[in-house]
Order: C-alpha cells, then structure tokens, then sequence
C-alpha cells in the first residue's frame, strides 16, 4: 500500500461511502437512512475536493465549486427529506421505512 | 456642473422607478406614490440642467453614447442617448413644467379614489417623454414614442366608467395609431437605405453628412424623391401625435381625461412630441417635404383657431386653441425655422400648462361645471387665478411686448415672411392671429366679467396653495421666457442652432410685421369686445344664446361642431368599415360557414362508419391484446416492492457486479 | 543558544520606536514582549510557543475582562436602580475592601465549591459535554478578530465566515444541555432558545454581507484595512458613517443581542419568569462555565461588530492616533459592553411572537434591501460632484423608506398602553 | 501531514460507524456532527477553507437542527429516541454488501497508478518522507471562488437559489398540517 495522500484520501471516502451505505441498508429508521444517504454525499465531495486538491489540472476552483453547489443541493435534499418524513410519520405513526410501502404492486 | 451623455439615461430612469414604485405600492399608500412621483421628477429636473448647461457649454456639439442591445445574424441593433442644446431645453422644459402639474394634481386628485394609480401613469408617461427626448437612435424614439401613446390613453380613460372617457381613450389612441404607421413605414424605409437608425454616430449617424449624401442620391418612386417620402412618412407620426390637420380630431376628445393630464399631454409634453421629432429630423427634411409640411401646419393653425370660436366647453377651447397653436409650430419648421418652432414650442408649453392649470382651478371651485355659458363673474372670487389665467391668455393672444408669446409667434411670422416657398402659410398666419385674439377674448368675458350664470359659478371660492402656486411660477415663466429670443437678443435661437454668438438686430428691422401683427391682436381683442363684452350685463342665464349665434347663426352651429369633422369621417371611412366588415360577416358566414359545415358532416359521416367498423371487428382484438398487456404489467408490478432497502440493496449489488465485471473484462 | 539572544533584542528596543505610527513602541509592544519570551527558546520551538501563547494572552485577557464585566454589569445595573450593587467583598484575610472589586473571585470560588448536582435519569455524558461544547466554540470566535494592528491570532482567508460557522455550533450545546437534562420544561425552553437563535441567526448573517460585499474580501483583516482613513481629519471612514452601514450595524447589534440571549430578548433564561430556561437542571461550576460563555458570546460578537463596522482598531481621528490601536479597540470594546448592559437595565421583555414576527418580518426584510443598497453603494463608488448627493440621498431614502413602511406595518393596531389608574 | 489524515479519517470514521449502529437516535445525530466536523476538518487539511468553513455552517448549523427537530417530532414517548433494534439478517446482508462494494472501490483505487494523473512538470510526491505537498498545491482563495460564482457558474447560483427556495416552500407544505387534520388530530 503506498502513502501517496490521493490514494490515501480516496480510500477514506469510499471507507465512508460504504458506512453510510451500510447505514442506510441496515437501519429501518428513515431518519437513520437518511443520514446514511447524507454521509454516503459527504464522501462524494471527499472525493472532488481530493481530485482538486491532487488531480492533475491545478489552477481553477472547479472541485469546491462543485463540493459549495453539491452543499447547497444536500441541504435542500435534507430539509425536503426531513420534512417527507414527518408527512409519513403523520400518515403511519411511526417512521419505519419498510412500513411505508402502500404502493407497493 | 456638467453631465456627460453617458448617464443622460438617468433622467428618464428616474420617473420610471417612480412608476414602478407606485406600480408594486398597495392602494393605500398614497402619499408615497405621490411624494416618489414628485421627488424623483424634481431630481430629473436637476438632472436636466446639469445637462442644459453641459449641452449649452458646447452648443454646436452632439455628444452621444451608444451601445450595443442585440445582435441578429449580421445586423447589430445599437440605441444610444444624445446631448445637445435641443435635448436639453426640452428635458429641462418637460420635468420642470411636468413636476409644477404633479404638485398641482396633489390637490385636484385629492379626492380621486385611484389617487395611487394616477401617479404611476403620471411617471410613466413622463418617463416614455423623457426617454423619447434623450434618444439618439430612432429605433429608441420610437419605442418611447409608443409608451407614450399608452400612457396617454390610460390617462385619457383614467375616468374609465364615463362612457365618453373611455371612448375618448381609445379613439386617441387609434387616431394617433394611424400616424404611427406611417412613422414605422418611413423608419423601416430609412433603415434600409441608410443602413442605421442612430441619430448621430460619429459621422455614420442617418442625421449626418454621409447618410444624408446617400438618400440625396438614391433614386425617385413616384415623382418624389427617397428623402421626400422618408421625411413624409415621417411626419405622419408627428401628425397623428400632434393633432394635425386631418387627425386633429382626437386632440379635443382627450379633454374627457383629468385636468392635469390636459395640462400634461396637451400643452406640454406629448403633442410637441410631433413637432420634437420634425425638429429632430430636420437635416433629413427635403424642401418638398418641408413644404407639406408648411401648408399642413397652416391649414391646421387656421382651423383650430375657427373652430374654437364657438366652442362653449372651457377646456374644449383650450384643446383648439392648442391644435392651432400647434399649426403654428408645424408652419414654422415647414418654413425652415425649427429654433423659432421649438422656441414657440417652450413659450407654449408654459403658457398653455398655466391655462390648462387656470382652467383646471377654475373648475375644480365650480364643483366639475366647464360650460362657460354656465360660469362668469369669477374674476371678483377667484382673484388670483383670473390674474394668471389673464397672463396665459396675453401670452397666448400675442399682446405686444411683455408676452412670451408674441415674441415667438412673431419669430414664425417672420420666417414665414421670409420663406422663398409659397406665401398661403404667412397669409394664414395672420387670420390666425385675429381669429385667436377674438376666441381668447370671448373666452375671458365669458369665464371671468358678468353676472355667475349658474348655483355653481356663483359659489365659487379660491384654491388651496398647493393648487395656485404652479400657477404663480407658471405666470411669472410666461412672460419672462419670452426675452430669451426677442430679435434683439435671440439667445434661445442661437443657441439651437449650434452656434455661441447671437446676432442680433434692431426691432426696427421688421418693425412692418411687429406693428401689423400687434395691430391684428388689437382687431381680433376688439371684435370679441364689441361682440360679447358689451351684451354681458344683459345676460344672467345659461340658457341666453351666444351673440354670435345671433349674428351668423349658420356658420355658428357649423362651427359648434367642428366643421362636422367627425361626421365627415362617419360618414366615410366609418361607413366603408362598416361595409367591409358586414361584407366579411356575410362571407364568414355563409361560404366559409358553409364549407366548415360540409366538411363536419362529412366527419360525422365517416365517424359513424368507423365505429361500426371498430365495434364489430377491431374491438375483439384489442380486448385481447389489452387483456396481456395488464397481465405483463402486473408480472411486472410485483418487482416494486414498496421496499427501499431492497432497492438500494439491488443497486449497490448491481455495481459491484458490474465493477467487477469491467475490471475483469478489462484486465482480460 | 545562549544568553545574547534577549540582550540584543533589548538593545534594539529605542531604534523601533523611532518610525512611524505603524513602528511606534507602544503599538509593537506586545511583539516585542512575545519575541523577548520566545527568544529564551531554540528556534524550532518558538513557532509552538508563539501560538501558546496568544492562546494564553487572548485567555487570560478575556477572562478576567469576563469577571470584570459581570461585576460592572451589577455594579451599573445597582447605578440605574438606585441601590449600591456588590460591595462588600474584601481582599482575603485583609479588611480592603476596594468597592467589592475582589467580588467574581468570590463568586468563582463558591461556584467550584457547590455541588455538582445531575438529575437521576439524565443524560450524563451529553450533561457534561453540553457546557464545554458551548465554552469551547465561544473561545474559538476569538480566533479571528484583529484586537491591533499587529495583534491577529490567526490570519484566515475567510475569517468572517469561521467566526460565524464556530458561532452556529452554540445552538448544539443549547439543545444538548435542555435534551440532555431529562426535564420537560428544559426541553421545551431549549426549543424556545433555538428557535430564537436561528431566527436570528438570518439577520446577524444578512446585516454583515454587505459589508463584504463592499470590503470585497471575507478575511477580518483586509475589511478593517478598508476602513482606514478620515475625511477631513475628523470623519473616520468607518462603515457605520455610510447609510447601509448604519442600518447594518444596527440590525447586527439587534440580533447580536438576541444571539447572546440579552435583555430585551432574553426568553430562554428569563430568570423573572422561567427558572432558568434550559440551564434548569444545571448547578455549580457547570452553570457558571454556560455563564461564562454567553459572557464570551457577547464580548466575541461585540469585537466582530468593532471589526466589521466600527473601523476595527483604527483611531477615529490622525490627532489620536499616537494611542495604540489595541487600547482603540478595547476602549470600543468596553463602550459596546455597556452599550449592552444599559439596554438590559432599560427594555422590557418581549413576548416570544413579537420575538420572532420582529425577526421576520422587519429585520430580515430591511437587511435583505440593505444588501442592495450596499450594492448600489459599491456600483456608484465612482460618482462624483452633485451626483455624490444624489447617491447619499437614494442610499438613505432606501433605508428609511422601508424601515418607516416595514415598521408601521409591524407596529400597526398597537397602541402604546394607556395606564389608567397609575399616576 | 499524512498522519494528520489518518488520525481525521479515524476520527470521522469511528464517529460515523458509531452513530450508524447505536440504538439512541439523539446520540446518534450528535455523533454524525461529529463526524461532519471530521469532514470540515479534511476540508481544512486539503487547503479548502471556504468549503470547511460552509460545511461547518450548513450541517452544524443548519441540517443538525432539522434532524433534531425532526427526530424529537416523530416520536410519541420520551422513550421513543431509543429505537427498537433492527433484524439482525438485514444488517448482516447490508454489512456484506458493503464491504463488497468497498472491496471493490479499494481495490480500483490500489490499482490505478494516480503518479502520472500529477501535473506535468511537477515530480511525483515523494512517498512517507513527510515532505508537505503545500508547494504544488491549488490556491482557491475566497476571492477566487467569488468571481468564478459570479462569472463562470453564475448560471448554476442562481438555479440553487431557486432550488433552495423551492425547496424550502416544498418543505413547509410537505410537513404543514392541513386546517380539518390538525383539528383532529389535537387531543
């Protein structure tokens, strides 16, 4: 295994990637889920800051460009999240989320 | 203090925000809308004369800015802003004029329900004015020029559910469309053969020597020159938006709109927009052109001023004696005076803002009454709105030497004179003289002296402040701006005509036409003297007959409705439309109904056939085929679950299959 | 190393003070004590050192401008209700009383002395660490600020922004703490409390965008560096002397009082009504670090206001200017603070729905047009002559036509109250 | 400074795994805060101080109060915070499937060579001499990231500003109770 720290930091984002997927997957709290989901985007930005700061093209901020938007984009994505979740749990009583299948075929 | 043209853009800018803030404010922010409106006119005033002085620093200079809007394919439409002495009386003149009639309306309105609304029109319509003053490309002009063909009508129809108000609106606002057209036409012919519509561009401009050398030499069509049509064309806007002879008619009906707004459009502003744009284009003016335009004018002068003599509405009046005013103004650009033309034109806006205003304080005591066979007696209780409306109606009568008025109206006079083309103008100048000193007459004896002729004249009372002192500034303008261009000095004159020294001369010089002119006035003063001064004591009723109705009974009613104008239009092209239009009903009708109606029934026809067709053969089958579509469906269905977890299992396995693969793929 | 290192920083000493404003001794002074120190040590430490200490400085300064400032806030507050405040507390073991200046000594001592009591059934951990949490974030806005022209503990290229992302995380330790507690009313007020600080949060953001928009940088040092200069000698060239920066140091000060829970918003603790709000369960030493961080809040979002608005440490005036700019921004700095304890001695409390309509609905409102016109404000920098009037004139209308339209709607069918009977 | 990445990493690891499988949901929240602060803490270490400094203020700040308020409003009891524990078979496969995907990426990582994905010019970082890479590294200061927003990506603002507010709308309606719900729904 090198210590090169591009590999390095990869390594570390797909660590936490498959911790938040694992979350997600093994947890039936839909909160629990979704911060699984907002762990496993987490790393996603892990990954372009890394390529930015490591990756062959130096000059432009294009990574954190894309690491502020995807910021904005989850924050979005959580409160609409969280806000889905107390329209279920109003609907159900609880926020289980293999309960909430109604529409299932 | 100086401008440069490059921020001229703010002087219309300003009243516009105005404009939208009294768009976005709620109806009960009245005083807001009101003090936005006022405020930034006020300082577009100021504005303007940073640009006065800057512009007069330099009077034969055009300082421009232009800029890029759009590209479309090889064309750039570029607009621009223009400086120079002509934008700069103008702008200085409007916000000045337009911020005294603001402060006015604050009182007229008070009561309006739609007080809010009327401001914003109000700083809209003077910024389209403003905008269409600082435009250096024509394309922009004429932009503006549409805007302010709306703003008028809202303000027209601002008494929108008086019937006569709103029909008023709109026939000004079709009237004035007419014209419009033309102007379109001739912009659209300019910009093909002078391949631009900048006024001034460095030398490229359509107003400068390049573009003019080339419409002199482009060929005829139809016995006129290019330049000729263009400038023709042209001037079909000017007329419309001018109250010309023949689509005067508008002008008089607009008077249904509230009395600011006849102060606002019909004195000041919008009607010398027209003769703005014939100033403006003037380089662009052949002497063919010039001398339709001349005859036009004349034709117009004369007819205003007839048919205001047996007028009996006060601001109907008024609304003649501007369409004969603007005659005036039209003759003398057609005669080769523009700087007389424009100089009559700023004269008039003071003076005829003031009548209009007069009129308006006059009304508004008389609870809304504009009959003058209704008014009278108002000179005792209304003292010092019969001292300014005296002013305004010296100025406009021409009384010699402490008017502005006759000093501009004899700058015309004397072009007219001098004219090498046809002398009919000059001839018809004079009989207007008479004509308006006769009507301004009999409208003070009829407004102001004898006996109040109604419960309403007799109990009127002065205004507030807020209502007189426009009236005073407005008074004290309309005899002073007249010094500006007296042949002695013409400061004003020159000072449009791009150059720094004034060369003046002695009065004796024409001092024929000052003394026939001045002895004119005496003539139309004593006539109207002799006809209605002297029968005023024995008429103490509205229903007494007017003295010229007495004497010429006839040719009074002929004048009363205005040369059957209207009627001769009705009569006309309304019964031509009137005609196409039934002809179009009955062939909409009947051919075209008949065929529509042949056609449906041959789609009912055939409807019915494919539903017998599809009922008895077709539908088996696609029971069938439906009936295995629904069974897939379902077979399908059962893989949606409802369970999130196992989707996102299916996903996440579904990757490393596929990783797996490719990495495997890859390395083979 | 030997002993000719700190002997010949000494004899240095003279020659630094000869130069300009910038070079003055006075001004150089605390790098002069700190390079002294750190000379003693072999170069490859002193980097840690240095940083130690002005962890040391900026924490023993402000801690017992912390002690200071309660004792004066009683003292002051004792002033203005006619009563004599804390005054009898001695130097130990002497009967020296000096006005009770010996008091948050005392006070300091009996709360390390009390017992630390935690309800059965709460939270331990999120108990203890709810305190420090909170203390800890307080202490690290400090980072940032520039308390003198050469005094900046750390140079950050977005020091504004640290200051407010270490400032959103009290909100965590206000909800551990009422969580953390196992008491329903602590929870609830702790709900309270947070729904105060977020509504706040927007306006204490908004009213300082337009300062960096205008600054055009996001580092606490380069806006004080904008604010350098007079007009005429006199004026400062302070953002608070410009329309948008009045009625954004306004609306900053506003919500800078909601955000350190001071009078006339302080409903979380509203000692007169609720007990203490979510600091309910809490006793001892762990009520008086929470004590001490709000203290630390106020002091830090003072500074912050010195730096953004108040021309930070420059000297209002050239005249003045031979006084070092850190004793400039500490005399601001105390100015502010009694700023703040006047208003808690002289408002009433508001009731928790005008806490947040006037959130909303005035005070977001006006920063947000406060925006555009700094905006505006920066786009006609260059105007000049009368239309320099022109754009102080647009630029003040745009501050007082809302403020005068949003507050009457705000204030609309309330009249002030008519005590009838009282005399 | 590669040590310095291995003890972040830790860091917001272990807090991530911890509040992924602890069976308090409070104390689960406030472990991924901190586990969020691990990552603002990379951002810092990788040179990007704006982007740390934001994800400080948006998920400190601003998506931790939503979870907390959304875990303390879906919940009946008190003793609601502390869940039920899951079916053991599920985390299992989950546990499998994660660790398959992560072989996975692992391995395409050690794999890929990244030495000639370096800028040209610039050597390969020399390996575990703990030499700092701060020479070679992009600069994006605040200014920097001020006029690219405004200029190249002006676009992209001004559609998540309209993302936010329709996301924000979006929320309320979402978790707004309906006038006749919520009269029933009151006890």
């Amino acid at each position: 295994m090198s210590l090169d720290p591009l590999p390095l930091c990869l390594l570390f984002s797909s660590a936490l990637f498959c911790l938040g997927l694992i979350g997600a997957l093994a947890r039936s709290n839909t909160i629990l889920v979704l911060l699984g989901i907002e762990l496993m985007l987490n790393a996603a930005n892990l990954n372009f800051i890394a390529f930015w700061r490591y990756g062959p093209v130096t000059s432009p901020a294009t990574g954190v460009m894309f690491v502020i938007f995807s910021i904005a984009v989850a924050a979005a994505e959580a409160a609409v999240g969280l806000a889905l979740i107390i329209a279920v749990y109003r609907h159900q009583k609880n926020i289980r989320l293999q309960e909430a299948n109604r529409l299932k075929g | 203090m100086s401008l440069s043209a490059q921020y001229l853009w703010v002087i219309p800018a300003l009243p516009l925000v105005a404009a939208a803030i009294g768009a976005l404010t709620p109806r009960s922010g009245r005083s807001l809308v009101a003090g936005a409106a006022i405020v930034a006119l006020a300082l577009s005033f100021f504005i303007s004369c940073a640009a006065l002085s800057t512009a007069l620093a330099n009077p034969a200079a055009h300082l421009t800015h232009n800029f890029t809007w759009f590209e479309l394919g090889n064309d750039t439409v570029r607009l621009g802003w223009l400086l120079d002495p002509l934008t700069a009386f103008m702008c200085t003149m409007v916000t000045f004029v337009g911020t005294l009639i603001f402060i006015f309306s604050l009182g007229y309105m008070h009561e309006d329900e739609n007080f809010k609304q009327f401001f914003c029109f109000l700083s809209l319509f003077a910024a389209a004015m403003l905008g269409l003053l600082v435009a250096n490309s024509l394309l922009l002009l004429f932009i503006c020029w549409e805007l302010v063909g709306l703003a008028s009508y809202l303000l027209i129809g601002f008494w929108f559910h008086k019937p006569s108000a709103a029909a008023a609106a709109k026939k000004a606002f079709i009237t004035t469309r007419i014209g419009d057209l033309g102007f379109l036409l001739g912009l659209l012919w300019l910009y093909d053969s002078a391949g631009s519509l900048l006024l001034y561009d460095n030398g490229n401009g359509v107003l400068e020597a390049t573009a003019l050398g080339a419409l002199g030499s482009a060929a005829t069509v139809c016995g006129l020159s290019v330049a000729s049509a263009i400038g023709l064309l042209l001037f079909c806007g000017a007329v419309g938006k001018s109250g010309q002879f023949p689509l005067h008619v508008w002008l008089p009906d607009a008077m249904e709109g509230p009395t600011p707004v006849s102060a606002l459009i019909h004195a000041a502003t919008m009607v010398a927009a027209g003769v703005f744009l014939m100033a403006r284009v003037y380089p662009l003016l052949t002497p063919d052109a010039l001398q339709v335009i001349a005859i036009i004018g004349a034709i117009t002068a004369l007819l205003g001023a007839t048919i205001a003599v047996a007028q009996y509405d006060l601001k109907r009046i008024l609304a003649f004696s501007t369409v004969s005013q603007l005659g005036y103004m039209m003759l003398a650009i057609g005669v080769g005076a523009p700087s007389a033309a424009i100089f009559h034109l700023l004269t008039h806006a003071f003076f005829k803002a003031l009548l209009f205003l007069g009129a308006g304080s006059v009304i508004h005591a008389a609870h809304h009454e504009q009959d003058i066979r209704q008014l009278g007696g108002l000179s005792v209780k209304m003292k010092l709105t019969f001292a300014t409306f005296a002013i305004g109606t010296m100025a406009l009568v021409g009384v010699p030497l402490f008017f502005s008025g006759f000093w501009s109206k004899e700058a015309i006079l004397h072009a007219a004179h001098a004219t090498a083309g046809s002398h009919f103008p000059f001839y018809a100048a004079l009989v207007g003289v008479v004509l308006t000193a006769f009507y301004n007459t009999r409208l003070i004896a009829e407004t102001f002296f004898g006996h109040g002729r109604s419960h309403a004249a007799e109990h009127a009372h002065e205004n507030s402040a807020v209502m007189t002192t426009p009236l005073v500034i407005l008074a004290f303008f309309a005899i002073a701006l007249g010094f500006l261009g007296t042949p002695v000095y013409p400061w004003l004159q020159a000072r449009l005509s791009g150059e720094t020294a004034v060369h003046g001369h002695s009065l004796l010089d024409g001092v024929g036409l000052l003394v026939l002119s001045s002895g004119l006035v005496a003539l139309g003063i004593g006539a109207g003297f002799a006809l209605y001064g002297r029968t005023l004591r024995l008429r103490t009723k509205a229903t007494a007959p007017d003295p010229l109705a007495i004497a010429a009974p006839r040719t009074h009613a002929f004048l009363g409705d205005r040369l059957k104008f209207d009627e001769l239009y009705a009569a006309t092209f309304g019964v031509v439309n009137t005609f196409l239009a039934t002809a179009s009903d009955w062939f909409d009708r009947s051919v075209w109904g008949g065929i529509v109606h042949f056609l449906a029934l041959l789609g009912e026809f055939s409807g019915t056939v494919n539903r017998e067709a599809d009922e008895q053969g077709l539908n088996a089958g696609f029971d069938a085929t439906s009936e295995k579509l629904r069974a897939s469906g379902q077979a399908y269905s059962r893989a949606q679950t409802g369970d999130a977890h196992g989707y996102l299992r299916f996903l996440a396995v579904g990757f490393v299959v596929l990783a797996l693969v490719a990495i495997l793929g890859g390395g083979a | 190393m030997t002993l000719s290192g700190p002997l010949t920083f000494l004899l240095q000493l003279p020659l630094a003070s000869a130069a300009g404003a910038a070079d003055a001794f006075l001004e150089r002074l605390p790098l002069v004590a700190r390079d002294w120190v750190t000379s003693w040590l072999p170069e490859p430490w002193r980097w840690l050192v240095n940083s130690l200490l002005s962890i040391a400085v900026i924490l023993s300064v402000f801690g017992l401008l912390f002690a200071y400032v309660t004792l004066a806030e009683r003292k002051i507050l004792g002033r203005i209700q006619n009563r004599p405040g804390p005054n009898r507390t001695p130097i130990p073991f002497t009967k020296l009383r000096f006005f009770g200046l010996a008091q948050p000594f005392a006070d300091g001592v009996k709360s390390l002395t009390k017992e630390d009591v935690v309800p059965r059934g709460a939270d331990h951990l999120l108990h203890f660490l709810a305190p420090v949490v909170l203390l800890a974030f307080s202490i690290l806005t400090f980072a940032v600020i520039p308390y003198g022209r050469h005094l900046v503990p750390v140079e950050l290229n977005a020091g504004v922004l640290y200051f407010f992302a270490a400032g959103a995380a009290t909100e965590l330790a206000v909800f551990m703490a009422g969580w953390a507690s196992r008491n329903k009313y602590s929870l609830l007020a702790a709900m309270r409390a947070l729904a105060q600080l977020i509504s706040y949060e927007l306006p204490l953001l908004l009213a300082w965008v337009p300062v960096v928009l205008v600054a055009g940088s996001l580092s606490t040092t380069e806006i004080v560096a904008a604010q350098a200069g007079w007009q005429f000698n006199v004026i400062p060239h302070w953002h608070v002397f410009t329309p948008w920066g009045a009625a954004g140091f306004a609306i900053f000060m506003i919500a800078a009082l909601a955000e350190s829970n001071r009078s006339p918003f302080d409903l979380p603790e509203a000692e007169s009504e609720l007990i203490a709000g979510h600091l309910t369960e809490y006793s001892g030493f762990k009520y008086a670090l929470f004590f001490m961080a709000e203290y630390f809040g106020m002091i830090a979002l003072s500074g912050m206001a010195i730096t953004l608005f108040l021309g930070g440490w420059h000297a209002p005036s050239p005249y003045v200017e031979f006084i070092p700019s850190y004793v400039w921004f500490m005399g601001k700095l105390s100015a502010l603070l009694l700023g703040f304890i006047w208003i808690r001695a002289t408002f009433p409390r508001l009731r928790m729905d005008q806490l947040t309509r006037f959130a909303w609905k005035f005070l977001v409102p006006l920063a947000l047009i406060n925006l555009g016109n700094a905006a505006f404000w920066s786009l006609s920098f260059h105007w000049s002559g009368p239309f320099q009037i022109l754009r102080w004139l647009i630029s003040v209308l745009v501050v007082v036509g809302p403020f005068v339209l949003l507050g009457r709607k705000l204030s609309a069918g309330v009249a002030p109250r008519v005590y009838r009977y009282a005399v | 400074m590669t040590a310095a990445l291995v003890l972040i990493a830790v860091f917001t690891l272990a807090t991530a795994a911890v509040a992924l499988s602890l069976r308090n949901l409070i104390h689960s929240a406030l472990l991924l805060i901190a586990s969020w602060f691990g990552i603002a803490a990379f951002y810092l270490w990788a040179g990007a101080e704006f982007v740390a400094f934001a994800q400080v203020l948006v998920y400190v700040g601003a998506v931790s109060m939503v979870v907390l308020f959304a875990v303390l409003l879906t919940r009946r009891s008190r003793a609601d915070t502390v869940i039920a524990p899951d079916s053991v078979a599920r985390a299992i496969s989950a546990v499998i499937t994660g660790i398959a995907v992560f072989g996975v990426l692992g391995a395409a990582i050690l794999n890929t060579s990244f030495a000639r994905l370096s800028p040209a010019g610039v050597p390969p970082l020399p390996s575990g001499t703990g030499v700092s890479p701060v020479i070679s590294a992009p600069t994006a200061t605040v200014r920097d990231i001020g006029m690219q927003l405004m200029s190249t990506h002006a676009a992209a603002l001004l559609i998540i500003g309209i993302l936010l507010t329709v996301a924000l709308l979006g929320a309320v309606v979402l978790a707004a109770q309906d006038g006749p719900e919520s009269k029933q729904e009151s006890p």
